[in-house]
């Protein structure tokens, strides 16, 4: 298989504060990938790196080896790179559906084809029946579920989940679980998830990124990452405590 | 245009000729009067209101019934319009109005499309009687005849003072009647025959906070002359900047516009508005019927002095007299008789300085004269034409400092 | 129901002038007009959201420009309208590109709209062309000799041309709103980031935005020279007038097809009655008029901020 | 040499003018900068307060100059009633809800002076208002010098208000972070009806020192308006030195325009210069970057 995303030495600096230090890594077409680490480890700045919110300082990214770096966010999304947003932002005058046909309308110009698609993007991730509520009016969880709903409405090659899980319970865990393993399985779309969930983590991820303070420290099968001594020191907190 | 006024005075002879039963006055003339009384032309619009509202008593007293339906428009056109349908619905017969030349090319349309006679008090631009509106009279100059008039005062001035400036400067607001005066004195000055070089020619914004700018650039020409075309706002600006910087032109004279007689302008400068001098036409106080509307209008408005609000208060009676002078000699208030009869106007009884009041094919009276007026002991005075002054014009002015 | 409903309003509306008289027409003409700028600016800030303060810039192009080519060429306002829609929409797209070029947003974005309506209207004033400060004034046909095709005739023409412009505008927004256009709109208007993120062009979704409703804005224009047939820069361009046709849609509900159409329906006659009544009640101070519209607005927005459309909509069981 | 010297006349005229428009700009600049609203009826309460002078003139013969203390507190009463009671709910909220409620306010406000006042320019005739000082060329009317002082004064006054009072450090602290103030217990509302009231009671100041230049009208409301909304732009969102270097600016573009060219065409040059800070420092002058 050949490398779908190729992210090299890629850095970013906030006045003075290395956010993301020198970071390589490959994922392939259809893997399933997951990013983690501790909290302010520069994990959702890598996917603003990716996915062109915020211009990389030195480094190259590319997505089946075109260079994407520098490019704008919806030129990005154009190549067919979706994201979630962490902290999540849903259009929140418009209805779920809604919110989703703006996904499927990337792919369609035609707003009926756009309804259909969106309509059976619902179906998959189990919230028709919230169809047309206004997405303000959604709890958290659903909210982040939209947030997925609506980055797979516009058909990525590669997904960029960011802490989708959080929040859940753990049977919504695995319903989300099973659902992210089906769209990879159907369509061949490539995941790379950020995610404190270790529960998912494990059961999804081929392979596990561990970023620490902005640097990789382990690359390699959950099992793996988490038998490195460094990972557990920093990231499972197993170590001594400073 | 010559068979209307064929027709016109075809209309006049009929109207002579009925019978006196017909001719019997029928109920009352209902005038629709549009102002501005709110808006940013709310100052002019209610001083033209307070002519207005001493009107039906004084013609009544001349033998007209009139009854006025107030509307103020608002100083917005499109209120201008819908109230003139309004006002029409309302019974009135027709419609006096509205001191903006805007609102009176609105109001015009409603006017020719319902007959009914339209008898505009106040409106300067020449438009309103070019665009061959059959129900529309105007007693008011338009631009041109203001400035031309003005300027031949200018002459008559320097001939009866002596005085011999060489310079002037024009400063105009760069409004509507400003620019069309503007436009006026482009076109006439050169072939006016004054022995006064104009130096430069300056346009302000009217809504300006300041015009101290303004008068430096004056000042830096120092012309002998300052012409002006100004609203009242303005010229206290001007004249108060023209004080701090110390600069005193030998004259200063609008060749017709408002601005140096208003009453807020007597009350804002005190003894340096004195001087000033404006060429417009003006209240002839030796006629009888002026001297009837200062005794109702003094009484009415006990803040006002008539002497310094004759302009708006007197081209706004006029208005209302020729309806009702029409009324009168048409015997109904009908909308077509009565325009056949406002059309053969011919008033030699009236108020402001002219001939008599009386239209062309176009509707236009050419009949109106200014008076060059000055201003003596904060009150506009008549100092020409000789006939109807009251007192001798003062050329050059005295300096600022000093005046009592 | 909401079918029979519209077909009875439709039916009255084309019917009105059976009945009206020419004082409710003249009324009716002015509704239609705040319907049509009302929409204009409702696309714009009501689905994209971009504030506008300056839509007389647009509006007074658009009357400008087909008034000059009658005036100086004999050309039918039916096809100067076009020539007043480029002109708007040059001005739009100027605008357009210097907010989204150096992002200039909310506040800022219509105080750049204010500025750029502003420095129009003072070129405006000094324009020779124009006729200045001094104003432009269209020729009246005498009666009868009133064309069509040079948009001349009387309250009735009028009114069904304004209807048919309103309806028009109310149809485009309806149509926009369900189109990808107004999608991505509405998406970049609730929040830009995430629009981004899913794949819309900031730029040209924005951009659209403004170009249309500019373009829809300069229509109103032509109606504004031919019904009044005289231009003043300091009345067309004036920022009140950018002022009074905002106050249409934002009280009726932004972001509605049918919000403007409301507003526009209550704020015009209520004005009109308000002057009535204000007169009735012998109260003719001048000025009371306008302090009863001015707590008419303040409890408007008081009590249904966002529009009394939604409100009236979900009370009638139609949203 | 003549021109250079009406030259650096014309700028001086321009500079004290530009301190006017700076001090009218401040209370605008205030409710702006830390509630972010924007305060529609600025202008008519400007216009409220020179009414105001004006009537204490012509009553109690009070000198507008002190007239402006008292006139000052009244409006800050105003201010902080209207924040309470009527704008408090739309603090947050969408711009245009915020504009029709105070659109609304400035309606009814203009209208109402329109009324009890009348449309005639009321002026207050002051023994001074026409002196002026020859210093070389250049000349300095003493009423502009008295309110651009008064100008430097106020604005020095209301920064070390917000720098060095409690109160102030508190109203900042909401400014900066309004949540954050929130957390840390602070009375959000009371805190801004304090500012809405203090930016009145500037406007307020401003305006009764005003009728020593300009005589009281209600035509004059929309363009303070606008002029505060620009002068607070160009100088920076809730900088109050913003507000007077942008005041400056503004006199001395429109000084310099109209003196070197037509005098009308003025206001065009103070909007070429807003379009100017907009698109190269959209965070004004002396703003702080977002």
């Amino acid at each position: 298989m050949s490398a779908l995303l190729e992210v090299e030495a890629v850095s970013r600096r906030f006045r003075g504060l290395l956010a993301v230090d020198a970071v390589s890594f490959g994922v392939d077409a259809g893997e399933l990938f997951a990013v983690i680490g501790p909290n302010g480890a520069g994990k959702t700045t890598l996917f603003n790196l990716i996915a062109g919110a915020l211009p990389p300082s030195a480094g190259t990214i590319r997505l089946a080896g075109e260079r994407i770096d520098g490019l704008r966010p919806d030129a990005i999304a154009a190549r067919g790179v979706g994201r979630t947003f962490q902290i999540v932002r849903p259009f929140p005058a418009m209805t779920v559906r809604e919110n989703i046909m703006v996904g499927s309308l990337m792919r369609t110009p035609h707003a009926a084809a756009a309804r259909a698609k969106a309509d059976a993007v619902m179906e998959r991730l189990g919230f028709a029946a919230l169809a047309d509520r206004p997405a303000a009016s959604l709890t958290l969880p659903d909210r982040k579920r939209l947030e997925v709903a609506r980055a797979l409405a516009t058909e990525p090659r590669l997904l960029l989940l960011d802490e989708v899980m959080a929040g859940l319970r753990p049977t919504e865990v695995d319903a989300m679980v099973a659902t992210l393993r089906a769209i990879n399985a159907e369509h061949g779309t490539t995941i790379v998830l950020i995610e404190h969930v270790m529960r998912a983590v494990m059961a999804l991820a081929g392979r596990v990124l561990v970023l620490h303070h902005g640097a990789r420290i382990a690359l390699g099968t959950p099992a793996e990452v988490v038998a490195e001594p460094e990972v557990v020191r920093s990231y499972l907190g197993t170590g001594p405590v400073h | 245009m010559g068979g209307i006024s064929r027709r016109g005075l075809a209309a006049g002879a009929a109207v002579l000729a009925m019978p006196a039963i017909v001719r019997a006055q029928p109920a009352v003339l209902k005038v629709g009067l549009l102002l501005p009384r709110s808006g940013y032309l709310a100052q002019a619009g209610q001083s033209c209101h307070r002519g207005a509202l001493v009107a039906p008593r004084v013609l009544a007293d001349f033998g007209m019934r009139i009854e006025i339906i107030d509307v103020d428009f608002e100083s917005n056109v499109d209120m201008a319009r819908t109230q003139a349908e309004r006002v029409i619905n309302a019974g009135a017969h027709c419609i006096v109005g509205p001191f903006e030349s805007g609102a009176a090319l609105a109001i015009a349309q409603v006017t020719e499309q319902r007959k009914i006679p339209f008898v505009v008090n106040i409106g300067a631009a020449p438009q309103i009687t070019e665009q061959g509106y059959q129900y529309l009279v105007r007693n008011f100059p338009t631009g041109g005849q203001l400035v031309t008039n003005g300027l031949a005062l200018i002459k008559d001035l320097l001939a009866a003072t002596g005085a011999q400036p060489k310079t002037a400067v024009f400063v105009h607001a760069n409004d509507t009647f400003g620019t069309a005066q503007r436009g006026a004195m482009d076109a006439l000055y050169p072939r006016a025959g004054l022995p006064i070089e104009l130096l430069d020619r300056i346009a302000y914004d009217p809504k300006a906070q300041d015009l101290s700018v303004e008068v430096t650039k004056i000042r830096a020409l120092n012309p002998d002359v300052l012409l002006v075309v100004t609203r009242s706002a303005d010229a206290i600006k001007l004249f108060r900047d023209m004080v701090r910087q110390r600069f005193t032109p030998k004259a200063i004279i609008s060749p017709g516009s408002p601005g140096m007689y208003d009453e807020e302008f007597y009350q804002a400068l005190g003894p340096l508005a004195d001087f000033a001098i404006t060429n417009l036409p003006w209240a002839n106080f030796n006629a009888p019927m002026t001297k009837a509307l200062e005794a109702a209008y003094t009484p009415a408005n006990p803040r006002y002095r008539f002497a310094a609000e004759c302009f708006n208060a007197g081209f706004t009676f006029e208005a209302l007299l020729v309806a009702a002078d029409a009324h009168k000699r048409a015997g109904t208030t009908d909308g077509e008789t009565l325009m056949r009869a406002v059309k053969a106007t011919n008033l030699a009884e009236h108020v402001m300085t002219g001939g008599p009041i009386a239209f062309d094919a176009k509707g236009q009276n050419p009949n109106i004269v200014s008076a060059s007026v000055q201003n003596r002991n904060r009150t506009p005075t008549v100092v020409l034409p000789a006939s109807a002054a009251t007192a001798a014009p003062v050329l050059p002015m005295p300096g600022w400092q000093g005046r009592t | 129901m909401r079918w029979a409903l519209g077909l009875a309003l439709a039916g009255a509306l084309l019917a009105a002038p059976l009945v009206a008289g020419r004082y409710e027409l003249s009324v009716l003409i002015l509704v239609f007009q705040f319907v049509l700028m009302g929409q204009a600016w409702n696309l714009m800030m009501g689905y994209a959201g971009q504030l506008s303060l300056g839509h007389a810039l647009y509006v007074g192009l658009g009357a400008y420009v087909p008034a000059l080519l009658w005036l100086h060429f004999g050309v039918s306002p039916l096809l100067g309208v076009f020539a007043g829609m480029a002109a708007a929409m040059l001005a739009g797209a100027a605008i357009g590109w210097l907010g989204l070029r150096f992002g200039i947003e909310g506040v800022y974005f219509a105080l750049l709209t204010i500025a750029f309506a502003e420095i129009t209207r003072v070129a405006f004033d000094h324009l020779p062309v124009t006729g200045g400060a001094g104003g432009l004034f269209l020729p009246v046909t005498p009666e009868g000799r009133a064309a069509w095709w040079m948009l001349d005739g009387g309250p009735v023409f009028f009114y069904y041309v304004t209807l048919a412009l309103a309806a028009g505008a109310t149809g485009v927004v309806a149509w926009l709103a369900r189109s990808r256009m107004g999608f991505l709109w509405r998406a970049v208007r609730d929040d830009p980031v995430a629009a981004e993120a899913l794949g819309v062009n900031l730029f040209r979704a924005r951009m659209q935005a403004i170009l249309v409703s500019s373009a829809m804005a300069s229509v109103a224009g032509v109606v504004v020279a031919f019904y009044y047939r005289n231009l003043f820069p300091s009345q067309v361009f004036d920022m009140s007038r950018s002022i009074e046709l905002i106050l249409a849609p934002i009280i009726g509900g932004l972001g509605t097809v049918l919000g403007p159409v409301v507003g526009a329906a209550l704020l015009t006659p209520a004005g009109e009655a308000l002057a009535a009544l204000v007169h009735r009640a012998g109260l003719d101070a001048p000025g009371v008029k306008a302090v009863a519209y001015g707590l008419l607005l303040i409890a408007v927005i008081w009590v249904r901020p966002s529009g009394i459309w939604p409100w009236l909509a979900r009370r009638l069981g139609v949203s | 040499m003549i021109m250079a010297e009406l030259l650096l006349g014309v700028v001086v005229q321009g500079v004290m003018t530009g301190l006017v428009y700076g001090l009218m700009a401040l209370g605008l600049s205030v409710i702006f900068g830390v509630i972010r609203v924007v305060n529609f009826a600025h202008g008519e309460f400007a216009v409220l307060a020179m009414y105001a002078a004006w009537l204490a003139h012509t009553q109690w013969q009070l000198d507008p100059i002190l007239a402006a203390l008292p006139i000052a507190a009244g409006c800050f009463a105003i201010g902080y009633g209207l924040q309470r009671g009527l704008v408090s709910p739309f603090v947050g909220r969408a711009e245009h809800e915020q504009f029709i409620l105070l659109a609304g306010v400035a309606m009814v406000l203009l209208n109402l002076l329109l009324m009890g006042f009348g449309p005639d320019a009321r002026p207050v005739n002051l023994p001074y208002a026409l002196d002026s000082y020859a210093i070389g060329p250049v000349i300095l009317d003493k009423a502009r010098l008295i309110v651009a002082a008064v100008a430097l004064v106020m604005t020095g006054a209301v920064i070390g208000f917000f720098r060095f009072t409690r109160t102030g450090t508190a109203i900042r602290a909401c400014a900066d972070n309004l949540l954050g103030a929130a957390v840390v217990g602070l009375d959000v509302k009371r805190l801004y009806a304090l500012t809405f009231g203090i930016g009145l009671a500037c406007v307020g100041a401003a305006g009764a020192m005003l009728v020593t230049i300009s005589d009281a009208s209600p035509v004059l409301a929309h363009g303070f308006t606008l002029q505060g909304f620009i002068i607070v732009i160009i100088g920076g969102l809730g900088s109050l030195g913003g507000a007077l270097l942008g005041g400056v600016l503004i006199g001395v573009c429109e000084a310099l325009a109209g003196f070197l060219w037509q005098p009308s065409m003025k206001s065009l040059f103070s909007f070429l210069l807003l379009v100017a800070v907009l698109a190269l420092r959209p965070q004004g002058l002396l703003g702080k970057r977002a």
